[in-house]
C-alpha cells in the first residue's frame, strides 16, 4: 500500500497538492469519512446472518458510526458482499456497486466472496470471488467471519480511508485493480 | 355530426389506475436474502405476482456427487443456515439408513435432540425478529439476537462455529459436550422462559401488530395441502402435523411436547399471524424438549464405533426427512456402494413455502406482500440450494 | 394408506401401467410406465388419497433418466411411496402432474433445469434455479461446466 | 405585527422603518434561525440514535468524541463530500429542488415558532393559520422528489406521503380550532400568555376535551412528520427508502435536516399550544424572573427543554411501534381522529361556556373547581381504558401465558 501512496505523489506534480490547506482538508475529510461508514443493507447468504448479528446488541457496529445500514445502494459508502454470489446475481451486485456514489468501498465478506470458498471446485453457478466482478478493497475470510472479524475488517476500511485525498475523486492509485486471469 | 357525449352512471368500480410493474428483489431488505418477485400493482394493491428464485443457487447436489459423505455435511450447512443443526442431523439420518445394522449410542441421539431444538429455538427467534422488522418494528428484532446469541455462544462452545456447525455427523456427534456446556443449556433455559413474554408484549399483544396481520395472506389448508407446505406455515392453517410426533425420527417420542397450531384467534385460520404464534409457541416447546432431554442425558460414547474409515454406505436408497424449523426437511440419498453418493436430492421446505406466494397475495397491498412473504420465513440458502 | 394396498388399486385399475413393484418397508417404490403416468398419477390422488407431494427427484441412471415422485398422504398414515418413471435420455418426456398436485410446478421446472427432463403440458416450463441463458443440465453426469461465463472465467484449479 | 414582543421591535425600538426592520430581521433571525435549526438536526439526530440504542440494548455512537457526541457532525461532513449523483433519466431541475423546497417549508415554520417571551421571527396574528399553511410545503417537496426520481418505490413513497399529510392535516387542523376557540386568537404569544401561572392553567387542563386534542395533535404531528408509525412514504422495509431512495450525499442530507427539524417544529407547536410554552407552569418563578433578559433566556431554555421531550417521545414511539398499512393509516384519520376532532371542538366550547374558567384564574392562576373536574373525569376515563386494555391484553393470549408460567 505504501507504494501505491507514492505512486500518487509521483504522478501528480501540481503545485497545490500537498499545501497546507489542501492537507489539512484532507485530514478532516478523512476524518469524517471514517468516523461514519454507511454499510448497505446487502446479504446474500449466510454471511449476512452475521452482519445483522454484528449490528445487533451484542457486538453494536453503531459504536463505531456505522450503525445506519442504508437499504439503497444511494446513501451508502461500503457494500459488504455478504455471502456468495452466483452467476445469476453477478450482474445485479455489479449494478449496485455502480450505484453507489463515490467514493465507496467494498469489502468483500467470507470465504465464498473472497474466493468461492466452498464452492470454488465444483460449484458451476457460482462466482469464484467477487474480484472478479467489482474492485475488494478488503478481504473478510471465513465461512462465515465472527462479528469481530468484520469488524476488523471495517477497521481496516477506516485505515484505508486515513491516506485518501480529497481531490481524487476517482481514488487513483487506492482502488483496488479488478481480478482479471 | 358526433352523437353528443352522454356521460355514463358513475361506478367506483370504473375508476381504474393504470398497472405498474414493481420487481421487488433481489436485493429489497426484506426479500430475505435473495429472492425476488415481480408484482403487478394496481396502485397499492397486488393484482399478480410472479416470483423468481435461484439466485443463490450453490449446486448444493452437484456438490453431494463430487465429494464424500462426510464432507457433504458441510454443505448442508448452508442449505438453511439458520437451522444448521437440523439440516446435519437430516443428512445424517438418510445416510445411517442406508446401512442396515447401525447403532446409535443414547448419549448422541440426546446431544443431537438439544442441538436441533436449541437451533429451532435460534432459527425461530431469527424469524420473529426479521418479521418484526418486515412490520416496521426494529427494536423486537434486536432482542431477538439478543437471546440468539446466548444459544450461538451455547453452540460456538460446544462446535466451535456460530453459524454453519458441522457438528451431528453420520454415526454420532463430531464432539462430546461436558459438563459445563450441560450447565449453560440449562441457564439459558431458566433465561429464556419469561424472555418469551417480552416478545409477547413487543409484538403478539401490539395492536398495530395484530392488525397488521391478521387476515392477511390466510392460507386455506386445501391451498397449503397442495402445495405440500409443512411446518409453521401448515400447522398455522390448522393442520396438526409434525413429523416428531406423527413419524418420529431419533428418540423424539420419548418426549412430551405438544404440537401448536393456529386457531385464527384475532383473525382467520391461517393468516399471517396465525403462522408468526406458531412459531413463538414452538420455541416454548422446543425448551421444553431440551429441558427434558438435559435432564435425562445419559454418559456414553458420542459417536458408533461401527463406522472405521472411510464412510461407505451399502448400496442402495433411502428417503429421510425431519421436522426443520421451516418444515419438513427431506433427503433422497442413492448410494452406489462407494463413498461418495451418486445422487442427492434435497427435499427444502422453502421451496414448497415460497411456491405459492402468488396464490395468497393477490389482492393484498404491498405492506402486505411484504408480511406474507416474512410470515412464510423462508431461506433463500434452502430454495435455491 | 400401505404401499401394498397402493399396489393393489393400480394393478386392478391400470395393470399394464405398473412394471414393478418393490414393498421393501423402508423404501417402498412402484414403476411406472412413463406413457401412462398421468392417468396414473390421478387415480394415485383420487383413489389412493396420495395428495402430498413431498419430492421429485431427478436421476441420472446412463441410458435413462429417472423422475422419482415421493408421494404421501398428508393426514394419516405416514409412509411415503416412491413411484420411479424411466424414460429414454436422448428423449426423455414425460406427462406434466402440475395440475394434480400444484407443487409439481416449481419441481419439474428444476428437474427440467437439473437434469433436462422435459415435462410435457407445462404451462411455464423455463429455468428456475440457473440463469435464463444458461446451458446444458448441470446435474447430469456428463455435464461440464462452463469455462467461462459471460467473459468471467469460472473453472478454477 | 407591531406587538413589543418581537425581538426586532425590542432592539430597534418602535419607530424604525420597514427597510431597518427588515435589515435587522435577516441580521437578528435568518442567521440564528439555520444556526439553530442546524443545531436542532445536528442534536436530534444524535439523540436519536442513542435514545434507539439504549432502547435496544446497545450502547449507540461511542467512538467519535465522547459518548458519539461529534457523530453527526461527521455524518453530515461526510455526507457533505459526497459525490452527487442525478440518475440518468431524473427529472434534474426537479431532482436538485426538491430538497430545498422541502428544507424550506420546514424552515419557514419556525418563522412563527416561539423560542422565549418575545423570541419570536414574526409574531403572526394568524400564526396558527401560517403553519397549518407553510406545514405543507414540505409535502410538496417529498412529492416533487418521488416524480423527479424517475424510480417506481420513489413514487410509491411520495404518493404515500401525499395522501398522508394531505389527510393529517385535517385532525390537526381541528386541533388548532379547539385551542384557538378557547384562546380567542390564532397568535402564538397570544396563546401562551393564557396559560402563564399555575400549571393548571395550560390548555391541557383547561378541559377534558383539550386532553383529547392533545392526542390528536401528536398522532397527526407525527403523521405529518412521517415518523413511525407513520412512516410509511419511506418505509424501509417496503419502499427501500421511499422518495429518498435515488437521494445521495447532500441532498439526502438536506431531506434528514429537514425531517429532524420539523419533528422540532411540531413538538414546539405542541409545548406551545397545550403546555404552556415558555412558561414553567410555577407561578412564582416565572414571576420572579420577569420578562427582561432573564425571563427570555430563562423562557426559552424551558420551551426548548419542552419540545425536546416531546421530540423524545417521538423517538421512544418509533423505536417501539411497528408501522401501520395505508388503508389502516387513512381508517385512522378519517374515522378516528376526524370525529373525535369535531367532538372535542364542539365538546371543548360547550365546557367552557356551561363552566366558564373565572378570569381571576386565568391572569393569577390557582386551582379552580374547573381544574379538579378537569382532573376527575380525565382520571375516570383513563382507569377506564386502562380496565379495557389490560382485560384485553389478559383475553389475549393464554395458552402462552400458561406455557411460560409452567
Amino acid at each position: 500500500m505504501a507504494e501505491s501512496i507514492q505512486e500518487i505523489n509521483l504522478n501528480n506534480d501540481s503545485p497545490t497538492r500537498d499545501n497546507i490547506l489542501i492537507t489539512s482538508v484532507d485530514q478532516l475529510v478523512n476524518w469524517t469519512r471514517r468516523s461514519s461508514v454507511w454499510p448497505m443493507t446487502f446479504g446474500l447468504a449466510c454471511c449476512a446472518i452475521e452482519m445483522m448479528a454484528t449490528g445487533a446488541s451484542h457486538y453494536d457496529i453503531d459504536r463505531f458510526g456505522s450503525g445506519p445500514f442504508r437499504a439503497t445502494p444511494r446513501q451508502a459508502d461500503l457494500m459488504i458482499v455478504a455471502g456468495t454470489v452466483s452467476h445469476k446475481m453477478a450482474p445485479r451486485v455489479k449494478r449496485l456497486f455502480d450505484q453507489m456514489p463515490e467514493p465507496k468501498y467494498v469489502m468483500a465478506m467470507g470465504a465464498c466472496t473472497v474466493c468461492g470458498g466452498p464452492y470454488i471446485k465444483h460449484g458451476y453457478h457460482v462466482l469464484k470471488g467477487v474480484d472478479r466482478l467489482i474492485p475488494v478493497d478488503v478481504y473478510v475470510p471465513g465461512c462465515p467471519p465472527r462479528p469481530e472479524a468484520l469488524l476488523e475488517g471495517l477497521f481496516r476500511i477506516q485505515d484505508k480511508m486515513k491516506r485518501e485525498r480529497v481531490l481524487d475523486r476517482e481514488r487513483i492509485g487506492l482502488r483496488p485493480k479488478l481480478l482479471v486471469e | 355530426m358526433n352523437a353528443p357525449h352522454i356521460p355514463k352512471a358513475f361506478a367506483a368500480s370504473d375508476v381504474r389506475s393504470e398497472e405498474m410493474l414493481l420487481n421487488m428483489g433481489p436485493q429489497h431488505p426484506s426479500t430475505h436474502g435473495v429472492f425476488r418477485v415481480v408484482i403487478r400493482t394496481d396502485g397499492e394493491i397486488v393484482i399478480d405476482s410472479e416470483s423468481h428464485v435461484g439466485y443463490l443457487h450453490r449446486c448444493f447436489e452437484k456438490h453431494c456427487e463430487s465429494v464424500s459423505f462426510l464432507q457433504s455435511v458441510l454443505y448442508t450447512d448452508r442449505l438453511d443456515y439458520l437451522t444448521s443443526m437440523g439440516n446435519n442431523l437430516a443428512f445424517s439420518l438418510g445416510v445411517e439408513r442406508l446401512f442396515t445394522d447401525l447403532v446409535i449410542p443414547e448419549r448422541a441421539e440426546h446431544i443431537r435432540v438439544i442441538c436441533a431444538e436449541l437451533n429451532r429455538i435460534a432459527s425461530h427467534l431469527l424469524a420473529i425478529g426479521t418479521y418484526g422488522m418486515d412490520i416496521g418494528a426494529i427494536t423486537p428484532f434486536l432482542y431477538c439476537f439478543r437471546d440468539r446469541e446466548k444459544i450461538l455462544s451455547i453452540f460456538e462452545s460446544i462446535c466451535g462455529q456460530r453459524l454453519n456447525y458441522n457438528y451431528v455427523r453420520p454415526g454420532g456427534v463430531a464432539y462430546d459436550i461436558d459438563d459445563s456446556m450441560i450447565a449453560a443449556i440449562k441457564d439459558f433455559c431458566k433465561y429464556f422462559r419469561p424472555k418469551a413474554q417480552e416478545y409477547d408484549d413487543l409484538l403478539s399483544n401490539n395492536d398495530i401488530f395484530v392488525r397488521r396481520t391478521a387476515n392477511v395472506g390466510v392460507l386455506s389448508k386445501e391451498l397449503a395441502l397442495s402445495y405440500g407446505v409443512t411446518g409453521p406455515c401448515l400447522r398455522g392453517s390448522g393442520v396438526k402435523r409434525d413429523l416428531r410426533r406423527d413419524l418420529p425420527y431419533s428418540i423424539y417420542s420419548r418426549f412430551d411436547f405438544e404440537i401448536p397450531v393456529g386457531t385464527g384467534e384475532r383473525g382467520t385460520l391461517g393468516d399471517c399471524y396465525d403462522r408468526y404464534m406458531v412459531r413463538v409457541r414452538e420455541m416454548i416447546e422446543s425448551l421444553r424438549i431440551v429441558e427434558q432431554a438435559v435432564s435425562q442425558i445419559p454418559d456414553g460414547p458420542f459417536k458408533t464405533d461401527q463406522i472405521k474409515g472411510k464412510l461407505r454406505p451399502p448400496k442402495g436408497e433411502s428417503f429421510i426427512r425431519v421436522e426443520n424449523s421451516r418444515g419438513e426437511l427431506g433427503f433422497y440419498i442413492i448410494s452406489d456402494g462407494k463413498d461418495v453418493a451418486y445422487r442427492v436430492k434435497c427435499r427444502a421446505p422453502s421451496f414448497h413455502n415460497i411456491s405459492l406466494l402468488t396464490d395468497i397475495s393477490r389482492g393484498a397491498m404491498i405492506a402486505d406482500m411484504v408480511a406474507i412473504i416474512g410470515s412464510l420465513d423462508i431461506v433463500m440458502g434452502e430454495v435455491d440450494r | 394408506m400401505t404401499p401394498d394396498k397402493v399396489h393393489e388399486i393400480l394393478k386392478a385399475k391400470h395393470a399394464q401401467a405398473v412394471s414393478a413393484f418393490d414393498p421393501n418397508p423402508k423404501h417402498p417404490s412402484i414403476k411406472i410406465a412413463p406413457e401412462f403416468w398421468r392417468v396414473v398419477a390421478k387415480t394415485l390422488r383420487d383413489d389412493c388419497g396420495l395428495d402430498y407431494l413431498v419430492s421429485l427427484t431427478a436421476v441420472d441412471r446412463a441410458a435413462e433418466l429417472e423422475a422419482i415422485y415421493t408421494l404421501e398422504v398428508m393426514d394419516g398414515a405416514r409412509c411415503p411411496i416412491h413411484v420411479r418413471v424411466l424414460v429414454p435420455r436422448d428423449n426423455p418426456l414425460i406427462a406434466t402432474v402440475e395440475d394434480i398436485w400444484r407443487t409439481a410446478d416449481w419441481h419439474e421446472r428444476e428437474a427440467w433445469d437439473l437434469m433436462g427432463i422435459t415435462f410435457v403440458g407445462h404451462h411455464n416450463l423455463v429455468r428456475i434455479l440457473c440463469a435464463e441463458d444458461w446451458e446444458g443440465h448441470p446435474l447430469r453426469k456428463d455435464y461440464k461446466s462452463p469455462d467461462t461465463y459471460h467473459g468471467i472465467k469460472n473453472n478454477v484449479t | 405585527m407591531m406587538t413589543p414582543y418581537t425581538l426586532v421591535d425590542w432592539v430597534l425600538g418602535d419607530g424604525a422603518g420597514w427597510i431597518a426592520r427588515f435589515i435587522g430581521a435577516v441580521l437578528v433571525w435568518a442567521v440564528p434561525i439555520t444556526g439553530f435549526v442546524s443545531f436542532v438536526g445536528l442534536l436530534s439526530i444524535w439523540l436519536e440514535r442513542k435514545i434507539s440504542a439504549h432502547i435496544q440494548c446497545r450502547l449507540g455512537p461511542m467512538e467519535v468524541g465522547y459518548h458519539g457526541a461529534l457523530q453527526t457532525v461527521a455524518d453530515g461532513v461526510k455526507l457533505l463530500a459526497k459525490e452527487d449523483l442525478v440518475p440518468a433519466d431524473a427529472d434534474r431541475f426537479l431532482f436538485a429542488f426538491a430538497p430545498i423546497l422541502a428544507f424550506a417549508g420546514t424552515v419557514v415554520g419556525f418563522a412563527v415558532v416561539p423560542f422565549g417571551p418575545g423570541l419570536i421571527v414574526a409574531d403572526l396574528d394568524i400564526g396558527i393559520f401560517y403553519l397549518a399553511a407553510v406545514g405543507s410545503l414540505e409535502a410538496i417537496g417529498v412529492i416533487a422528489a418521488g416524480w423527479a426520481s424517475n424510480n417506481k418505490w420513489s413514487l410509491f413513497g411520495s404518493v404515500r406521503a401525499a395522501t398522508q399529510v394531505v389527510s393529517y392535516e385535517i385532525p390537526m387542523g381541528l386541533a388548532f380550532v379547539t385551542i384557538a376557540a378557547l384562546a380567542g386568537t390564532l397568535s402564538m404569544s397570544g396563546i401562551v400568555d393564557q396559560q402563564q401561572g399555575w400549571i393548571a392553567n395550560w390548555f391541557l387542563f383547561r378541559n377534558p376535551f383539550t386532553w383529547i386534542a392533545f392526542i390528536i395533535y401528536y398522532i397527526a404531528a407525527l403523521a405529518e412528520c412521517k415518523r413511525a408509525p407513520f412512516d410509511l412514504p419511506e418505509a424501509e422495509s417496503e419502499l427501500v427508502s421511499g422518495f429518498h431512495t435515488e437521494y445521495s450525499g447532500m441532498r439526502f442530507a438536506i431531506f434528514f435536516l429537514a425531517e429532524y427539524a420539523q419533528m422540532y417544529v411540531v413538538s414546539a407547536v405542541a409545548v406551545v399550544l397545550f403546555l404552556g410554552g415558555w412558561y414553567s407552569g410555577i407561578a412564582p418563578l416565572d414571576a420572579a424572573v420577569g420578562t427582561g433578559v432573564a425571563g427570555k433566556l430563562v423562557g426559552a431554555g424551558i420551551i426548548v427543554t419542552k419540545s425536546f421531550l416531546l421530540v423524545c417521545v417521538q423517538m421512544w414511539l418509533r423505536w417501539t411501534l411497528p408501522r401501520i398499512r395505508l388503508d389502516q393509516m387513512l381508517y385512522l384519520c378519517m374515522k378516528i381522529l376526524m370525529p373525535f376532532g369535531m367532538l372535542t371542538l364542539v365538546g371543548s366550547t360547550m365546557w367552557e361556556y356551561y363552566f366558564p374558567t373565572p378570569e381571576i384564574a386565568k391572569v393569577g392562576g390557582g386551582w379552580t373547581g374547573n381544574t379538579v373536574m378537569t382532573g376527575v373525569v380525565v382520571a375516570i376515563i383513563g382507569t377506564l381504558s386502562l380496565i379495557v386494555y389490560v382485560r384485553s391484553v389478559i383475553r389475549s393470549t393464554p395458552s402462552l401465558r400458561a406455557a411460560s408460567n409452567p
